[in-house]
């Protein structure tokens, strides 16, 4: 860990010190032009945090400006906190999504821990109430003891995290595959409820205003994290592990109640968290959107720790910390409220005109850059870009069909894939129910938050599937969109929004950068035709580990609006005697499939196809249906394909079916094709929906005496007990974790 | 009635139980923020569920030391109806208000979800809405609800009548099935179940309600002359 | 100043939990030789010297530290610490 | 048998958020001659004599009982126990 404090500018210069701190050459040469010096040690550091991929979006930002961010309803789009989205009388949703991947490597429980902190920071710093949290996870195969390791010890964390700040955790999803053994993913998405005359933005405004610090006293904590997150995980990590930040969920509670009091104030002019490289990127980044200078002292910074450097204090990522601006001369008021929860709060420094970013420290001036340098001027890169070969080959392969005797072994097997396996292991360890508005909770397609004093409700998912990324990144970009959409739309909701948490491997590889090139065109696609903009999302890069790069996992993280609390629908069967309908044709695609990976051990070949087109449609005839009232459940065919979405749909009640399926069954048992959901509606609706939805095809019923049968060509081939597939399907986490 | 509703730092379920006072009730309710509480005015008493000080230490133990715990006592012998769900639960025991502890649940894992409890003590303060024997549903949520007492304590409760409600299913490893257990005047009951989060049956459940309703009936029948 | 060394542990006859997992887990790891695991907590106070630290530490301990219903403590005090 | 005595403590620097809430909570108490509070774990583990234990227990502590990220340990072994 770099310690000198009295490194020399020229030692840096000559000994190239920057480059540790993660700065090029060219970068640093960058700097001493934009100061018309040496930048010192302090200096040096600012730069390399803030010109980190994680803070700069520097490889990126060619890519996220192509992202459709604009609608009537974006009340703000991607820069602040968090987006916010209009949801009519006055409210507002507010949502957003962040990556911990490399601190949960090597601290699963703190790694992701932290990482639900700084999320839920994010969202109450816009000012909104958090009311909700889920996450998007990946992890290598749950044979070794290490994954498993990683697994227990991330889910505790989330867990940990959340259950204690009393935000519920309603959804997310898992995907197993061994691109992620070593270098597992963990994102979180927090959403919050605001009133829309509450929002604040993270602005310095106001020269001569002063600067609160609030929360908790910064300690040596995570210094260079962002750094740290902007590299591969090689074996040199273990040699950055004190950089591994501890979270205090229960001064987060206080924090929020805190934030949401001075919200009110109309002192408080600006706020916004400290997340990754703390104090500085918070600092920095008020001032700069402001068109603002600031100015600390870092003599007044509450310190956890003796005889801290300014680098220290400055880089230091001690979680559950917030900057304020306030009106000059009102800040006791704010500083009252803080003190009320028992928290710190202190007058730091000033706005200042000269939009110089300047540090005070035992009476000298340490640091003095110019503020936009920090942030808007940060260097931004086009990296070369290069197909991959093995796309080539994929392309050109011939679909591939899988060879299926059995189709109950088949399904029985499916259903214990851990992938597609009941999450409930990790769902039923997060209290899902807290603040008493989750009307669905994990375990169905979206999650159902009621919006209280009024007759609406939100509904939120995370998906993608990152086999379809890796085999056709453009494509399965399109489709981690609409399926989470697909899953909004089922449980009764409008599609509003999406977050994005775009996680690839090393940009500086052409074509791991072809792969987000792709994902994001795809995903560019997919948000346009849906009109669901992007308003927020996180970027996380060097996901590799022993030099090979994770499959493309470009996240979305979505919200919904449920007009009416009648027209939340559940995933499940309702009723024995309801209609099974399929939306939407199978055709051979196994590309990428579970199938695929279960019976040859890897994936390849084309992707499913996608026509947004249809999708939109489908979705569109779907949700019209639900707000009429005929459909009694609603699931999407995802993974598994018909054969596993028919099984999720009986479990609950433990009902059976009688379904008959004509021409290849293993086609239509089993393939992914895309834009197809499965719905129940009861007999005398008939009619009526398929009036209103195209592309229907009727299965069967829904029965009392709690068989899953399957019928081809009067022939019986699936016939077996709802409850022994259930048992498989809720069994197999646990079961490998034993 | 007017019901006030403790805020210790940590709590999470307050605005749960305020609702639920307030929306599915239509009761008064207040927040009562720990350090500037006079509970001398209130007709009972609700301490919330959450994780005050951070459940750090032991769950419910920091602030069973505080000070606004001297007046919950002196309420309590008065007579004022006190509950304490979860974290809430948690703090009486620490404070000595009910008997026994909580451990860590068996299985190490904190939990979430619906249970099927049985009523069996309905001639409580708390509990008269219900029916003998009854079976409700109500959401758990914790990571130490292993309730724990010593042979003695657990046969005085017995004898007593003073185990409210057992799990139909014990998830935790709680002795004897507890759920919730009222002292031995009756007028402090303990539950780790949460009554608060089924007001509204949209929530999966309502049958917490009728907990707030006997509270309410109780008192009206004890202070409102021919109500 | 003075340090106060504080072992907590669960009372004979309260299950442990903890301690059983963590000897499974061994277990599974082929640490078989490991017949039985207790886990409790471990404290450092540091304490002024002009306190009456012997004293006082018994009453933290019952008010605050243990709860006698499920936990022992025991405590070693080292005097002369320079924090 | 053998004995082991293990204690488990966060490393110097990092955040001990039990630690602080235990040494508000003394002052609350009046105990304000406590200086610092730090929380760890303590474990009782029950050895086989014939365990290479001093060996094992090293391996034991990194690879599961405590996280060498954020954690220190040490142990005492205790020889001859009678169980
Ligand atoms: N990490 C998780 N956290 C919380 N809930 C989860 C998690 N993973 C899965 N779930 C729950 O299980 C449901 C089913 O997961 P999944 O099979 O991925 O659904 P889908 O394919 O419809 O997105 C999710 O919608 C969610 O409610
Ligand atoms: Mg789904």
């Amino acid at each position: 860990m770099l310690q000198a404090l009295d490194i020399s500018p020229e030692t840096i210069e000559q000994e190239k010190v920057y480059r540790e701190m993660g700065l090029t050459d060219s970068e640093y040469t960058y700097i001493t032009k934009v100061l018309g010096r040496k930048p010192n040690f302090t200096e040096t550091g600012i730069f390399s945090v803030m010109w980190s991929e994680h803070c700069s979006y520097k490889t990126s930002k060619p890519l996220l400006k192509k992202f459709p961010t604009k609608a009537p309803h974006v009340l703000q789009g991607p820069g602040e906190g968090a987006g916010v989205i209009d949801i009519g009388d006055g409210q507002a949703v507010v949502f957003k999504i962040e990556s911990h991947n490399h601190p949960s490597a090597v601290e699963p429980y703190q790694g992701a821990a932290t990482g639900v902190g700084g999320i839920i920071r994010d969202v109450f710093s816009m000012g909104a109430r958090p009311i909700a949290l889920l996450n998007s996870l990946r992890f290598g195969n749950l044979t070794s003891s290490r994954v498993k390791y990683l697994f227990e010890g991330i889910v505790d964390g989330i867990a940990g995290y959340g259950n204690c700040v009393g935000v519920p955790t309603v959804g997310g999803e898992i995907q197993f595959d061994a691109c992620y053994d070593g270098n597992p993913l963990v994102n979180a998405m927090c959403v919050g409820l605001i009133d829309q005359k509450d929002i604040k933005k993270g602005i310095a405004e106001g020269v001569g205003n002063t600067v609160i610090y609030a929360g908790a006293p910064t300690g040596r904590d995570g210094i260079h994290g962002a750094t740290f997150a902007s590299e591969d995980l090689s074996e040199d990590t273990d040699s950055k592990r004190p950089s591994v930040q501890v979270g205090d969920p229960f001064m987060e509670k206080l924090l929020i109640e805190a934030c949401l009091e001075v919200i009110h104030s109309e002192a408080l002019v600006g706020m916004q968290d400290m997340g990754a490289a703390g104090l500085t990127s918070s600092a920095s980044e008020m001032a700069s959107k402001a068109g603002t200078g600031l100015e600390l002292n870092l003599d007044l910074v509450p310190q956890r720790e003796l005889d801290m450097t300014p680098y220290e204090l400055m880089l230091s990522e001690s979680q559950e910390r917030m900057l304020l601006v306030v009106k000059k001369g009102q800040e006791q008021e704010i500083i009252q409220v803080f003190e009320k929860y028992g928290l710190q709060a202190v007058a730091v420094g000033r706005v200042t005109e000269d939009k110089a970013f300047r540090l005070l420290h035992n009476g000298q001036v340490v640091a003095d850059v110019p503020v936009d340098s920090l942030a808007e001027d940060a260097p931004v890169y086009h990296k070369p870009s290069n197909v991959p070969e093995y796309f080539d080959h994929f392309q050109n392969m011939d679909q591939y069909e899988p060879n299926v005797d059995n189709a109950s072994e088949v399904l029985k097997a499916l259903l214990q894939q851990p992938t597609i396996a009941s999450k409930e292991w990790v769902y039923d360890q997060y209290d899902s129910m807290v603040q008493a508005n989750t009307v669905v909770t994990p375990g169905s397609d979206a999650a159902v938050i009621r919006v209280r004093g009024t007759d609406k409700a939100l509904a939120m998912t995370t998906d993608c599937n990152s086999r379809y990324m890796y085999l056709d990144p453009e494509t399965g970009g399109k489709i981690a969109v609409a399926e989470a959409a697909r899953n909004i739309v089922c449980s009764g909701g409008k599609p509003l929004a999406l977050t994005d948490g775009l996680n690839f491997g090393n940009p500086d590889k052409p074509e791991n950068f072809w792969q987000m090139e792709k994902s994001v065109d795809g995903m560019c696609a997919a948000s346009r035709q849906l009109d669901t903009p992007v308003i927020s999302g996180n970027v996380s890069l060097y996901n590799e580990s022993s030099g090979k790069a994770i499959f493309p996992t470009p996240i979305v993280g979505m919200v919904g609006l449920i007009e009416s609390l009648a027209h939340i629908t559940p995933s499940f069967f309702q009723e024995a005697g309801d209609a099974i309908y399929v939306i939407g044709e199978a055709s051979v695609e196994f590309g990428g499939s579970e199938l695929q990976s279960m019976l040859e051990g890897e994936y390849f070949g084309k992707a499913p196809s996608i026509d947004l087109d249809v999708e939109a449609r489908r979705q569109q005839q779907l949700l019209h249906a639900i707000q009429q009232g005929i459909i009694a459940s609603a699931h999407d065919i995802s993974e598994g394909g018909l054969a596993v979405a028919l099984a999720e749909s009986l479990f609950d009640k433990e009902f059976g079916c009688n379904v008959a399926v004509t021409n290849d069954l293993t086609v239509q048992l089993f393939s992914e094709s895309q834009s197809r959901f499965l719905v129940s509606v009861k007999q005398q609706d008939r009619v009526t929906f398929e009036q209103m939805v195209e592309d229907v095809f009727y299965l069967g019923n829904v029965t009392i005496d709690g068989n899953y049968q399957i019928t081809s060509e009067d022939k019986i081939v699936i016939k077996e007990p709802t409850q022994d597939l259930k048992g498989l399907w809720k069994g197999a986490i646990p079961c490998l974790l034993k | 009635m007017k019901f006030a509703v403790v805020v210790f730092p940590g709590s999470n379920c307050d605005r749960d139980m305020y609702y639920a006072v307030k929306d599915a009730l239509g009761e008064e309710a207040d927040f009562v923020w720990y350090q500037d509480a006079n509970l001398a005015n209130y007709d009972a008493i609700l301490l919330p569920g959450g994780f005050s000080y951070g459940d750090y230490l032991r769950s419910g133990a920091i602030a069973s030391t505080s000070h606004i715990m001297d007046q919950i006592k002196t309420e309590a012998s008065n007579g004022t109806p006190i509950l304490g769900v979860c974290n809430g639960f948690q703090v009486l025991l620490e404070a000595q208000l009910l008997p026994g502890a909580m451990l860590r649940n068996e299985r190490l894992k904190f939990m979430c979800h619906q249970e099927g409890l049985i009523v069996q003590n309905n001639q409580t303060l708390f509990t008269s809405e219900y029916a003998a024997l009854e079976t409700i549903t109500l959401p758990i949520a914790h990571g130490e609800g292993n309730y724990f007492c010593d042979d003695t304590t657990y046969q005085q409760l017995q004898s007593n009548n003073q185990i409210v409600f057992t799990y139909e299913n014990n998830p935790n490893g709680s002795i004897g099935d507890i759920a919730g257990i009222v002292n031995k005047d009756g007028n402090v009951l303990g539950m780790m179940p949460h009554p608060e989060r089924a007001s509204d049956a949209i929530l999966g459940s309502d049958d917490g309600i009728k907990l707030f309703q006997s509270i309410v009936n109780n008192w009206r029948e004890t202070y409102v002359a021919g109500a | 100043m003075k340090k106060i060394n504080l072992y907590i542990t669960l009372k004979q006859g309260v299950l442990d939990p903890q301690g059983k997992a963590v000897q499974e887990s061994l277990h599974t790891l082929g640490y078989t030789a490991v017949k039985q695991a207790r886990v409790g907590k471990y404290m450092e106070l540091i304490v002024e010297d002009d306190a009456n630290v012997e004293q006082q530490i018994e009453e933290m301990c019952t008010k605050l530290l243990a709860n006698p219903v499920i936990e022992d403590y025991t405590y070693i005090v080292e005097e002369g610490i320079v924090q």
